[in-house]
């Protein structure tokens, strides 16, 4: 099954959640322990290994914030 | 590995001013993928409205024009009138295109002026806090419509899809919604098609796209989302309003 | 050739391939003439749905570099001050005409000068100026057209040329002109970015100080302006007791009258301002260490006369004559500065 | 010399048009000239009328209230202008549409029954070339001979049979004006 | 409660009941404020699809002999010049709200005063003038928009208020007002010709002699309001050798300024022009006879300084300290006065 | 002995100032004997606009109120939501309506205003001299069109009862013409049946009138009526567009 | 067959036809021996026995100069 | 007396409702107050800031260049307005966005880790309670216990349960207060 690998721009991140919502797989939590510049606890990974590269959460975000990479 | 997503070319590396889940920083996505695929960023004219996406000028990179509040289509007119063989696309909120510039908008359409425009419909005015758009759904509460919107008070929501197909001069029109990936995808599609429309000099394209705005919504950004696809998507069905052949 | 056509002529050879435009009352020869020329010379002539997308229409062209133009008249020209505006902030040299008619409202179609307060403190909003020419015959009407693309794109500015609608409709036999077409930058336009960075046309400044700034660049344009481009002709003033003031036709008026009294002895002379805006302020400063009075002499009911007052200074007493509707005949005046004259004993 | 000349009628009696072939025919014959339309009233079914100025040199003014001569094709005209008329001055009337004399009798009225003689070459349009072509042989602000030089020039793109029924119609012009002024 | 809130509640109680507009920053919360209340007291809330709509649905509205209003700022107050234009020719009362921003062209929303000229000096075409009010409290927003229905029905003018951005925006505490309200003939009004001859509304006027005529009884219309409503606020003027003059919002900051430098021992004093159209020149006059110095202090590149000219005639210099984006704060107005003060030995 | 025809009262005894011919005068009985017919003289509210119908005030014996070029709806509205009794009605050209006011119809249209618009094509600017209209045919000269309208510089003509019959606040909308009694009677029975639909307060009622301009189109007032039948008709369908039911 | 008496407010003619087109009994033809105040030949009717007071005249008439009454 | 504070934070912070909140507080107590909201950069996104002017008789000006007392929630904010503060001037900061000390040496910085604090009410949005809380045990412009008083009539038409909280934030803000400043 393939594998993504993600990356985030966490400034850009203003916390939308949208990209939570629609990943299939639960891959995606805000970082409750940081705030960005903005003031907003950004975008993070809780189970990078489930990541199946699909890119949804990319499709979905409004600010891009996500970068995916698939194997 | 390859890169499934990441940032286009056609946008500049500025961070997006719009509020958090604005989908509008979705359509610009989607505007500026098409553009790269299709090669055009250095022949690319684009027209911003006044409205929240007053400042697109900042984020799309290629040569952009701002525009007086609603006169998008007659600046677009006269740059692609002098430049043919550039793509020219106005970016036109609903109180922009609906509203103050319907009468544009009708001519450019009627003109077959061959541009490409991208209409976000969002039922509201967001930029200047919430009042009542052409496009605003019956009963929905805005601060001019802090009762909910009456027909008796003011009509009917305006269908430009719809109204625009009438004439002839009009080549591509769809409307589309960005509020779950597939409808992001076929929004895209609709864009491309639009802007290969211009390209083959058919005339007039626009794709309206129905759009959020969880901020004057009062909403967050999910149930703004959950709100365009139950009550305005039944209002203001998705779908290609005109396809003209060759 | 009818005054209109002469203007629009005077545009093709000044390089002006663009007209955009909505009819109106005595402009339209204007439009009809681009109509039928462009098509063979490979012009662009759209007619716009109205006079705010003909402006907007400017807007745009203007953006891509190109010499474009549009006219139209009272009216008209009041639905175009939003884009005025605009086009004076982002900088875009463009030609507006303004073949002037009588109002307020719907008014007449007869001549006048009604329009000056709009076209030189600016009708729309914001701290701006256009540069406004104003021709008295025929040939002034091409010779200023060609002049005026030529301010417009030194100064990067809006340059409106403001005729009665007496001028656009009369017939004179005139010369034709070569034009000379100096190449200004166009680095700025909006032309796609083809190996270069993206150029933008815009006139959004949120923060305070972006806008102060802007204004302030603005301003010294202004200034550098009226520093260079002011005009005026100067008829009999030397020894001229009393000194009429009148632009356009009006001053070609005048000139008769001031000829007719000349030979009845009495000492009066003419000053025609050219440029509207900037207004030749200094001319009629010095005219006033020697002349007595001033009179201005308009087709309304007084406007230009505060611009004379301004440049005089309080230094000797400005009057007015004019009315609107009827344009001042050379007889009347005349009679009026006979009147002036017997009663200050010129 | 500087001669003003005003012609005055219905919008639809071709008077513009009657002013517009003095100015072509007085440019021919090298003089300075303005035509300057009364655009102003003139709205459908209005009156209309256009004052020409003719001069050796430049024109200093191209209006005037008092012109020296007027050509008027109807009554209302007449009632406008006769007043206005310099002393001494002369005016050619369309006696068909003009049933009246003169009021003043420091001017001259000449009269010519243009709407009978038009009928003549069963197009009515022709009328105001009758009466030009009377002024003319009249007048003499342009000689009849220059003004029939410039006709091909000024009708440019007509077709031939209408110059001539213009020119036959100019022509029985002068020749009234010759047998009754 | 905010300045605009202010200003829309002044109109209701000067029995204002309806409302035509189109939302503009800093402007919104009027057409917000009549939106929540209208429709519990009956009134009458239209938004308009535009500026140029909504100032032509205040012209047939106002035909009908209603009290009626519209408010705006900038851009689309430029849009509103040919309707403006056309309500002043036929006589219509009614008022139009500026709450202005900085210009030219889409500029910022920041206040500004540099809608100067376009209101006073008539930004649309032809010969017309509108009474302007320039309110400096949240309170005189109430009050003022009072008076203007008065004024409106009086010499059955438009009449607009002008106010900067800030005083729309800001809050400050009020006292109501209980409006007595005149009732002016209304014979005039198209509302069905039951029991009389027709009534027409109308501006066109084809005939020459019908336009002069117009134009005339206009201008006799401006001269009487001239004659009776110039209004102005002096302060510490008499004894004063600089004068300073602003307006608005702008007009309360001066006069801080002002206590602050009289406590530094400086003769100052501070002139505010609370009509604007037409401009309180006498009272200018009559200090310069004392005054040593003006000083124009305007949120823009200088406008209202004309004017202040015009009235001095020479007298006495008149100078000008203004900036736009940033609004001047008492202490740099301070500053400017000291360093004038300094410079003449004040 | 009883009167077949004579002129109705709703019009004053001004002689109209039209050319010859021109059958703007047709539509002006028309509409003055269905307000004599239905006694509305005393409640009407007339609009006027700019065009050479711009005179109509003098000849409509009602109050009458003289609109900005292409802003008699606006005006109208401003009107009819002051004195929802009366009768508004507005009296517009091609030019006026279909093109500077394209806004204005769109939205009063939108908005179910209740008003009765009198709408005259005839294709052309009459009152300035003849310029092209938005309802210009292809291939018509005009003194802006001097070779013929084409469709790659102007578009195409609009076609506005098609285009007002989308909206849902448009109530009755109907296209007549005016070049033969039949078609004159057909015209007065939808002008008729407008104000009905204003009167039963059932929202915005439209009818567009095909119409001659002899002098601009440098025709006999016989050989415009040939045209309006031969090429007008066949490009603008006669009918009715829209009729609400109750 | 009914009968109809016609009058004209011949000032208003403006000569334009209209009536004599459409009018089923060639009633009527402008009159070239007179000329009205606006310079045009008005129309008249040259056998008026013959109108049978069907008012097409009047419906066509853009002037309203033609009154019809009907037995 | 004539006070004058500055509040500034992100858009979506609550700056504008904290100064107007001061208003009605102060309006309460029978002061002059007036509340001048930056609406100028206030875009999507922006900072916003507002001025509030509070005075015993009526207010000269009711703008400033240079403020007493500024409360900012952000460090852009800190950065704009801390050069521009009155020399012994007092800033409130909250020092979990604002990551570093004041410049100048001659005001005085009160910290206040406002999101820590908000996460315990379990919404963000009250922030800007706690800090008012705060900066009015401080300065005592207007006393708490008056500010309290007029809670219900500030919110009327909010739900009790949010007017509680916002209540329990406000006081959680004067205890801060009182312990660490
Ligand atoms: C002439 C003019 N009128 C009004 C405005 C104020 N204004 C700015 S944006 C806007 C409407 C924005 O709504 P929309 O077009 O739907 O865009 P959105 O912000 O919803 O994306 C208005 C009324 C203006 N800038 N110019
Ligand atoms: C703002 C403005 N623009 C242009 C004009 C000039 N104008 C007067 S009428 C008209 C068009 C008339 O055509 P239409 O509306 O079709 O009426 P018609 O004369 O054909 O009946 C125009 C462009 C004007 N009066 N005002
Ligand atoms: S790529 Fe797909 S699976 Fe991976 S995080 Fe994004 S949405 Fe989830
Ligand atoms: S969608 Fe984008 S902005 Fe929203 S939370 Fe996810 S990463 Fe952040
Ligand atoms: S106001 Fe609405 S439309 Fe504008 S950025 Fe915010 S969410 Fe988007
Ligand atoms: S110009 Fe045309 S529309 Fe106007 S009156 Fe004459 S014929 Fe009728
Ligand atoms: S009424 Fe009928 S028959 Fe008589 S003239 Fe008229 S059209 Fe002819
Ligand atoms: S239709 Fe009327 S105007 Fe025309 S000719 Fe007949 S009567 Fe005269
Ligand atoms: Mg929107
Ligand atoms: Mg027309």
């Amino acid at each position: 099954m393939a594998k993504g690998r993600l990356s985030f721009h966490i400034e850009f991140c203003k916390a939308c959640e949208l990209c939570i919502e629609f990943c299939p797989d639960g891959v995606l939590a805000l970082d409750k322990d940081y705030i960005n510049t903005s003031g907003y606890h950004p975008i993070s990974a809780i189970n990078p290994e489930k990541c199946n590269g699909c890119g949804i959460c990319a499709l979905m975000c409004p600010d891009m914030v996500i970068e995916v990479e698939r194997e | 590995m390859r890169i499934v997503a990441k940032r286009p070319h056609s946008l500049t590396e500025e961070k997006f001013h719009y509020c958090p889940g604005c989908t509008h920083g979705i359509i610009h996505r989607l505007l500026a993928e098409c553009i790269d695929e299709l090669e055009l960023r250095e022949e690319t004219i684009g027209i911003c409205p006044v409205g929240c996406a007053v400042l697109a000028y900042k984020y799309f990179n290629c040569d952009m024009i701002e525009a007086a509040h609603g006169r998008a289509p007659a600046v677009a007119t006269g740059v692609k009138r002098l430049l043919p063989e550039n793509m020219v696309f106005t970016y036109q909120g609903d109180g922009d295109l609906a509203s103050i510039g319907m009468g544009e908008i009708v001519h450019a359409s009627a003109r077959g002026e061959n541009i490409t425009v991208i209409f976000v419909n969002n039922t509201i005015y967001g930029m200047t806090g919430g009042q009542m758009a052409p496009t605003t759904l019956i009963g929905q509460k805005t601060s001019t419509s802090p009762y909910g919107r009456s027909v008796e008070q003011a009509g009917y929501p305006v269908k430009m899809a719809e109204l625009l197909a009438q004439n002839e001069g009009s080549a591509y029109i769809a409307r589309t919604a960005v509020n779950n990936p597939a409808n992001i995808m076929r929004t895209k599609r609709s864009i491309k098609k639009a802007i290969n429309t211009q390209q083959n000099k058919k005339g007039f394209s626009l794709v309206e796209i129905l759009s959020t705005c969880p901020t004057n919504w009062g909403m967050s950004p999910l149930e703004a989302l959950k709100r365009l696809e139950n009550e305005m998507i039944p209002y203001y069905p998705l779908g290609e309003y005109k396809v003209k052949g060759d | 050739m009818k005054g209109n056509e002469a203007l629009a002529e005077g545009a093709i050879k000044a390089g002006c391939l663009a007209y955009f435009g909505y009819p109106i009352t005595p402009s339209s020869e204007i439009a009809e003439y681009m109509a039928r020329k462009y098509p063979k010379i490979g012009g662009t002539f759209v007619q716009a749905e109205s006079e705010l997308a003909a402006i907007n229409m400017v807007y745009g062209a203007a953006s891509t570099g190109a010499r474009v133009m549009t006219a139209s008249s009272g009216p008209g020209i009041s639905l175009k001050q939003e884009g005025i505006s605009f086009i004076a902030e982002a900088e875009l040299p463009c030609l507006i005409v303004n073949v002037s008619r009588g109002g307020p409202g719907l008014g007449g179609i007869q001549p006048a000068q009604s329009d000056y307060f709009q076209a030189t403190r600016g009708g729309g909003h914001g701290d701006y100026h256009i540069l406004v020419l104003a021709p008295a015959s025929v040939q002034e009407m091409m010779d200023y057209a060609i002049l005026a693309f030529d301010l417009a794109d030194r100064y990067r500015i809006p340059v409106m040329i403001m005729a009665e609608g007496t001028l656009g409709q009369m017939m004179e036999p005139i010369i034709e002109r070569e034009s000379v077409i100096n190449d200004y930058d166009r680095s700025w336009a909006t032309t796609g970015c083809k190996g270069r960075d993206p150029n933008i046309i815009n006139t959004l400044h949120l923060l305070p100080e972006e806008l102060e700034n802007r204004n302030i660049i603005l301003h010294d344009k202004y200034n550098l302006i009226k520093a260079k481009e002011k005009r005026a002709e100067l008829f009999m003033v030397d020894d001229a007791d009393l000194v009429l003031v009148a632009f356009g036709l009006m001053s070609r008026i005048c000139k008769k009258a001031v000829m007719d009294v000349r030979e009845k002895g009495k000492k009066v002379g003419l000053i025609r301002p050219i440029t509207l805006w900037p207004f030749p302020d200094e001319d009629i400063r010095k005219v006033s260490d020697t002349a007595k009075l001033f009179l201005s002499v308009e087709i309304n009911m007084g406007q230009m006369i505060e611009d004379i007052k301004l440049a005089v200074n309080g230094q000797v007493p400005v009057e007015f004559y004019g009315r609107i509707g009827l344009t001042p005949n050379p007889e009347e005046i005349t009679q009026e500065i006979l009147k002036i004259a017997e009663r200050e004993g010129f | 010399m500087e001669e003003q000349v005003l012609f005055a009628g219905f919008g639809g009696q071709g008077v513009l048009s009657m002013g517009q072939f003095l100015t072509h025919a007085a440019l021919g014959a090298g003089k300075h000239v303005s035509w300057v339309p009364s655009y102003g009233a003139e709205m459908r079914g209005g009156t209309a009328n256009c004052l020409v100025t003719i001069a050796d040199e430049e024109i200093s003014s191209p209006l005037t209230e008092n012109p020296k001569m007027a050509v008027v094709l109807n009554r209302p005209s007449l009632d406008k202008f006769e007043p206005k008329l310099q002393a001494n001055g002369t005016i050619v009337v369309n006696s068909n549409l003009v049933d009246r004399e003169a009021i003043r009798d420091d001017i001259t009225m000449l009269k010519l029954p243009v709407n009978d003689l038009a009928s003549r070459f069963g197009n009515p349009r022709v009328a105001n070339m009758i009466l030009l072509g009377a002024y003319l042989e009249k007048t003499k602000i342009v000689g009849v001979e220059e003004a029939l030089n410039h006709f091909e020039a000024i009708f440019q793109g007509k077709k031939p049979e209408i110059i001539n029924t213009n020119k036959k119609a100019f022509l029985a012009g002068v020749e009234y004006a010759r047998q009754n002024w």
